[in-house]
């Protein structure tokens, strides 16, 4: 092997304190070494010259570079080598500079040490072996799941960028949580204005398929090559056939299925569409409310349907896809506020959620818009909204702030103001959180002209005495306990992580946080993306948002989604995981510790042995750390070629 | 003895549905016992499973992994095949496990240190391990020692005398014993100074010949042929036979039983020249329980503890600087 | 700050000290030490590797039995590794490995193990001083001798 | 000595003193109940409210002390009626655990515990092992449009991640028990607040007001009497009934009675076991209301 050495000077950052010319005098006498040097520059034009003239001159088979952090140069050197003809990976660097020459007064320690550097960097290097980046083909479609804001954001970029998108929604109908809202901060807007028309682009893309009332059974595979079973649950109504007259739902005699896209606010029928401006627009029964189901005979739905789209018998159906990327989407849920026993625990009925008070304020809602007492149906005179209802709240393991519950109370109050003019709103909050573009505005705006009245404290209990809501709770501006009767009690309820995410995650291989979040790659720097490759998030799935965050986030995943799938085949960084086939014995402790599931069992002539999948592999190492028989090596960090670098430093004693 | 005998008719009924039934028989002298293979019902009547079965049957089961096997297993053995199926080194639907109470199992050199004024241990005529002593007669004498004073010190510190793990049980199962392991075999080593333990174990490495008769007879080792000690890729070893490569060897052997070993105690029974090579898995095995509280070869689902980790480490403090 | 430009204490002459370096947190923190000027005693050699997770604890057995009188290892903090699990897997092995060395008779301060990011270049500095001051307290470790033929090959030929 | 259904009984101070009926009450229930109670030999005060203000150890002290005596009773649960004693020795059980605090305990008692305790409010023993179905078919005096509201205090169930018994905020414990020998129960909102606790005596004005709330809120849900667990509150609702009347200018009569006297009541227990008598405000216009057929035998 001919290794050609090279130090650099690095003008005096090095030379000040380190007799270059010294180093590499002595690199001629290091093994293999046919050319030593010292240049000014190594980084510079001429200096990458001086390296490609030396490895066509001296046909050099690798390079050692004694000068600054290979973090720093390593990628410009291993592209002069490559420009030279050599492969990328016979070239390794001494960092003489940050780890000597600037940290080291010593001059005769510095050379000392630089020499043993340059003498690790030659015998690692003598062990290196070309390593060629492999092509791997991607299937150019992408998979979202979760039609929420975040979801149906990413799913339109995708598509308007030219690639397949599957999205599969987990409700009968897309649109998520900012579906139920009535109307959305800070402009007050109207949400279905801004969000209808978005659902059907999505509908009407030629490129989005939609599966909705669908779940995620099973992923398999890898970056640019996943395979999905997508499970479509039977709604035991034909959707090729149903029309969405919504003839069905008038007739259906059990009337009092617990409607959930209304929070529970009114009752539904058993067979519904749960919104008017659903997408898909199309029926669902619910099967544990629906007569037929309980052994008695029923069928009104299939006599009224002009179409005949009722099928009672219909099964769930598993659909398989193949996708080269996936966005996850999947939203958040409620705090279950019940477990606040000084709330009264859901016992009391005019203790609603701010959702189901949104399902009250909106013109589609079981009130039609009207703001009615949900004990007596009178409208209120006095509403109280209590902030900080789960979240904040180490005790019940929502330590955290949910970011966007001062923000909707305060479009709440407005509300309340414009629907009766005489009522009385008061908010108990700890701080009011409004950092967005014109938030903290509006916020004032909901006390000064809309009258509000923010009181500073928590709210200690909430009972009923006659038919008032007594809420009791301090003023720490004043120093005072107060107590407020109200007619209605609003709770600021925060998010927490949707319930089955740490299931999804799983099927992903992605890593999720104690609370259930989805874990970004890298919270500043990688907020869209995850340690899995080819899996990225959006929305508050990886962290409570609001609806500005979420839809940028689409965008950004969707950003992502095109980069990877930009190019019809993947190049994969070649520096991942090798098994030796006759030196592995199948007892897979390797695939029990792998991080990103990149090692799998595979069956050679009735043999269990190792297999790495190149894609996935992110080339940390664990797995040859953990093999007792080294049957599994990390290409360019062999065990041998480490033990070459110790040895190095230990043969000279 | 009645467990013999009803341990034998367990193994009759088993024989049938298995390839074999390994357990101990007739050694090459009356005094030892070696590893049995009962293929058919006649072999079945040379069993002994008593004091002198000092081997570890599971040592046998990986390379009979995919047929259907049957074991008999003392206590300590039967935590062996635990932690074999929790690596899934063997599949639990192979092995058919046969226990039986264990009373503790003798060790050969106290045996010869006994017998040293009356002759060669190997010439001895007869002998016969009855409930608590043994009967020889050597040299034309009869001598009967307490079994008390020639069983293995493993047995003094042993908490399950019975199977962990059993299909069958011949005889009463006597549950966990309240016997208190506190490492006392290390206590001698970490008498010493650090200076003397490095050059005691200069001295006891420079008497290994590298035979590897120790990793051979440890029921984990499944390496076999593929071990790391004689390879080139990766190269840990020379393969000269000096101190510094011969100790690195046990430290490689050690470490890759923390967390595993079950203390089975093989390897140094089988040490020729008897170096304590069991210290340095023992000093491991106690750091794994203070760190994890976790005992090897007990819960066949339970995950060896380096093959798996908290967040939050209860027991491992971060160095302060 | 304490005076850590000292020269190496004892005999004046460096002790071989030998760091493994995970790529993307303390190799990182050594560079932010670098560049930081943050002085530090030159004994320590680093070798760099993509993960505190890839260190074997047989490299540090092998290391010290094999002629150094120090081992550091250092990688990103726990919840911070690049591959989300790496170090929580080294900080089991690590542990666990330096309970042997006690009963091998080598004294377990010759070996650390510790948890520096890539911002952290002052603590980087810290770390090598204090590491570099408690092992030149410790002194030179006990040699063991090789195999005897191979003494003579020791010209620095690895036996690639 | 069995272990099944036999107890370690911590009376405690109030027990000898101002809630004699309490104590009376519950002894001849459990002996209805067949739990048989054996009383700490040589019992100290818990260490309540006056000592842990002072010194947590000194608190912590007095309570290992009783559980040493209990030792030598062999029996591993240790129970008591009142919530103040039951949260000092539950404490002392708890911040024991830390070696430090132990050591500075072991030095007061110098008697260091020698196995691991657990103490129980008699309510808990009464729901869990004879729990309310076994208690509606010992029932020999259902307490028939006999309407009560339940007052449990702040300590009982109290915090609930240390105390593990019942829900922290809404308990029912003592509900239950009572329906299941046929009292109704109403809804009572202010079940867990304060009723002024240790304020009755320094601090008058407190109770009247704490406990005023109390007795004007439980009147207006139209109960006939207040039923409680812990005799600190029975003499705030009950012994200082006219003083909370004459500072808030009201006229509430309203019995306070313990639980167990009801449930001794509704099996059938002789009258001088349940000692009706030693309640302040008079309870007999209210146990004559008790279903008909109950009044004539109370009066025959």
């Amino acid at each position: 092997m001919r290794i050609g050495v090279f130090i650099c000077h690095c003008g005096s950052n090095i030379a000040a304190t380190v007799d270059v010319k010294k180093v590499a005098e002595a690199a001629w006498g290091m093994n293999d070494v046919v050319y030593s040097t010292d240049s000014m520059y190594t980084c510079s034009e001429p200096g990458q010259q001086a390296i490609e003239e030396a490895i066509r001159e001296h046909k050099l088979h690798g390079v050692v570079v004694a000068s600054c952090s290979p973090r720093m140069h390593e990628p410009t050197f291993r592209r002069t080598v490559e420009r030279a003809g050599l492969n990328r990976y016979m070239f390794e660097m001494a960092n003489i500079r940050e780890h000597v020459s600037w940290i080291g007064r010593d001059k005769a320690l510095n050379t000392l040490k630089a020499t043993e550097l340059v003498r690790m960097a030659v015998e690692k290097l003598r062990l290196n072996r070309v390593l060629t980046p492999k092509k791997i083909p991607a299937t150019r479609k992408v998979l979202v799941i979760g039609g929420g804001v975040a979801g149906i954001q990413a799913s339109l970029d995708c598509a308007d960028a030219g690639l397949e998108v599957v999205l599969v929604e987990r409700e009968p109908s897309i649109g998520g949580k900012m579906s139920k809202l009535d109307k959305t901060f800070p402009t007050v807007d109207c949400s279905s204005c801004i969000l209808g028309p978005r659902m059907v682009d999505v509908a009407q893309h030629e490129r989005i398929t939609l599966y909705a009332y669908s779940e995620i059974d099973s992923v398999s595979g890898y970056v640019g090559n996943f395979e999905v079973n997508i499970r479509k649950k039977a709604s035991y109504v034909d959707w090729e056939k149903c029309t969405g007259c919504g003839a069905c739902t008038e007739k259906c005699p059990s009337r009092k299925t617990f409607d959930r896209f209304n929070e529970g606010l009114g009752a539904t029928t058993a067979i519904n569409i749960p919104f008017p401006q659903a997408i898909p627009k199309k029926a669902t029964i619910t099967a544990g409310a629906c007569r037929q189901f309980q052994g008695k005979k029923c069928g009104v739905c299939a006599k009224f349907c002009p179409t005949g789209a009722i099928n009672h018998e219909q099964k769930d159906e598993i659909v398989t896809v193949k996708v080269g990327a996936i966005v996850a989407a999947t939203g958040y849920d409620l705090t279950d506020w019940t477990v606040y026993g000084e709330y009264g625990a859901g016992r009391y009925p005019d203790v609603i959620t701010s959702l189901q008070y949104e399902r009250m304020l909106s013109a589609s809602g079981p009130y039609g818009g009207h703001i009615k007492r949900p004990s007596n149906g009178e409208e209120p005179k006095s509403i109280v909204f209590i902030q900080c209802v789960g979240s904040r709240d180490p005790s019940i393991g929502r330590p955290y702030c949910s970011g966007f519950c001062c923000m909707y109370t305060a479009k709440q109050a407005i509300m309340t103001k414009d629907h009766i003019p005489d009522s009385r709103s008061y908010v108990f909050y700890m701080d009011i959180r409004s950092p967005g573009k014109g938030y903290d505005e509006f916020t004032r705006r909901a006390q000064e002209e809309y009258g509000a009245q923010y009181v500073r404290g928590r709210v200690s209990q909430v009972y009923p005495r006659g038919d008032k809501m007594v809420v009791r709770g301090a003023d720490t501006l004043l120093g005072l306990p107060v107590e407020v009767e109200a007619d209605l009690v609003v709770l600021a309820v925060g998010g927490e992580a949707s319930r089955d995410a740490p299931k999804l995650a799983e099927k992903l291989r992605i890593s999720y946080d104690g609370f259930g979040f989805f874990m970004e790659g890298h919270p500043k720097l990688k907020p869209v993306e995850t340690n899995t490759a080819g899996v990225f998030l959006a929305g508050s799935c990886q962290g409570l948002k609001d609806i500005p965050s979420s839809v940028s986030q689409g965008s950004a995943a969707a950003a992502k989604v095109m980069a990877l799938l930009s190019r019809d085949m993947l190049e994969s960084d070649p520096q991942t995981a090798l098994v030796d086939i006759k030196r592995c014995i199948g007892c897979s402790k390797c695939v029990k510790v792998c991080p990103f599931g990149a090692i799998r069992e595979q069956d050679l002539r009735g043999q269990i042995k190792a297999e790495v999948l190149e894609a996935v592999c992110q080339g940390c190492g664990l797995c040859n750390a953990t093999c007792p028989q080294g049957a599994i090596q990390l290409s360019h960090a062999t065990d041998n070629q480490i033990l070459a670098e110790v040895e190095a430093l230990l043969c000279q004693m | 003895m009645a467990t013999q005998e009803e341990l034998k008719k367990i193994i009759l009924d088993v024989l049938p549905d298995v390839d074999c039934v390994i357990g101990w028989g007739p050694g090459p002298e009356p005094l030892c016992a070696s590893p049995y293979f009962m293929r058919n019902p006649e072999d079945v009547d040379y069993l002994l499973a008593g004091p002198a079965s000092v081997h570890n049957p599971a040592l046998f089961l990986p390379e009979y992994k995919g047929r259907k096997t049957g074991v008999v297993v003392k206590g300590c053995d039967s935590r062996s095949v635990v932690q074999l199926i929790s690596e899934n080194l063997i599949r639990r639907e192979d092995v058919v496990i046969i226990g039986f109470p264990c009373a503790g199992v003798v060790d050969a050199s106290k045996i010869a240190a006994k017998l040293g004024p009356y002759g060669e241990p190997g010439e001895t005529e007869r002998a016969i391990f009855d409930k608590d002593a043994l009967n020889l007669s050597l040299g034309g004498k009869e001598l009967s020692i307490p079994l008390s004073e020639i069983l293995a010190d493993k047995c003094s510190r042993c908490k399950h005398p019975g199977a962990v793990i059993s299909d069958y049980f011949a005889g009463e199962a006597a549950d966990a014993l309240q016997v208190k392991d506190d490492f006392t075999d290390l206590a001698g080593l970490e008498s010493l100074p650090l200076e003397e333990r490095f050059r005691f174990w200069e001295k006891e490495m420079s008497r290994c010949i590298r035979c590897y008769a120790c990793r051979n007879a440890c029921p984990l080792c499944v390496c076999r042929d593929h071990c790391v000690a004689s390879s080139r890729e990766p190269h840990w070893l020379a393969q000269a036979n000096g101190v510094r490569d011969n100790l690195m060897f046990q430290v490689i052997h050690a470490t890759h039983l923390a967390g595993r070993c079950t203390g089975c105690g093989e390897c140094q029974r089988a040490c020729p020249v008897h170096i304590p090579v069991l210290l340095l898995k023992r000093s491991l095995g106690r750091a794994v329980e203070q760190l994890f509280g976790h005992h090897a070869g007990l819960d066949p689902e339970s995950r060896p503890p380096l093959l798996t980790f908290q967040m939050e480490e209860t027991n491992i403090k971060e160095r302060e600087w | 700050m304490s005076d850590v430009t000292r020269e190496p204490a004892g005999t004046g002459r460096e002790l071989r000290l030998v760091g493994f370096l995970c790529n993307w947190c303390s190799y990182g923190g050594a560079d932010t030490a670098g560049v930081g000027r943050f002085i530090q005693p030159t004994d320590l050699r680093i070798v760099r590797l993509p993960c505190s997770g890839r260190v074997n604890p047989l490299f540090i057995a092998k290391t010290l039995l094999y002629g150094a009188d120090g081992v550091l290892v250092s990688g990103c903090h726990p919840r911070d590794c690049h591959y989300a699990e790496g170090n929580f897997y080294a900080r089991r092995r690590l542990e666990v490995f330096r309970h042997l060395l006690p009963t091998l008779g080598i004294d377990p301060r010759r070996f650390e193990y510790t948890w520096v990011s890539a911002s952290e270049g002052q603590r980087w500095q810290q770390v090598v001083s204090k590491f570099t001051e408690q092992i030149h307290s410790l002194g030179p470790a006990p040699r063991l001798p090789g195999a005897p033929e191979l003494e003579w090959m020791q010209s620095g030929v690895n036996p690639a | 000595m069995s272990q099944k259904n036999s107890y370690a009984y911590y009376p405690g101070c109030s027990a000898a003193g101002t809630s004699r009926e309490y104590d009376i009450s519950t002894r001849a229930l459990c002996a209805a109940l067949g739990l048989r109670l054996v009383d700490v030999p040589d019992w100290n005060c818990c260490g309540s409210t006056p000592a842990h203000t002072v010194d947590h150890a000194l608190s912590a002290a007095l309570s290992a002390r009783n559980l040493a005596q209990s030792e030598a009773l062999g029996l591993d649960r240790l129970i008591t009626p009142c919530p103040s004693c039951l949260k000092n020795v539950h404490n002392a059980i708890e911040h024991m655990q830390d070696q430090h605090f132990r050591e500075k305990v072991d030095k007061l008692t110098l008697r260091p515990l020698r196995r691991n305790h657990r103490v129980l409010s008699v309510l808990q023993v009464i729901l869990e092992d004879v729990t309310p179905a076994g208690l509606a078919n010992m029932v020999r005096k259902p307490l028939t449009n006999l309407k009560l509201v339940a007052y449990y205090g702040c300590l009982l169930t109290r915090p609930g991640r240390s105390m593990r018994f019942d829900d922290e905020e809404n308990p029912t414990s003592i509900d239950r028990l009572l329906e299941a020998v046929g009292a109704t129960m109403l809804p009572f909102p202010f079940k867990m607040e304060c009723c002024g606790g240790s304020f009755g005596i320094p601090r008058g004005d407190v109770v009247a007001r704490l406990g005023g709330r109390i007795l004007s809120l439980a009147a207006s849900t139209g109960a006939d009497a207040v039923v409680v667990a812990c005799p600190l509150c029975q003499m705030n609702l009950d012994t200082r009934q006219r003083q909370i009347n004459a500072a808030g200018g009201t006229n509430i009569r309203l019995p306070v009675f313990y639980y167990t006297q009801l449930l001794g009541l509704a099996l059938g227990l002789e009258e001088e076991k349940l000692c009706f008598d030693q309640l302040e405000v008079d309870p007999g216009p209210v146990l004559s209301r008790i279903g008909q057929a109950a009044a004539e035998e109370a009066t025959a």
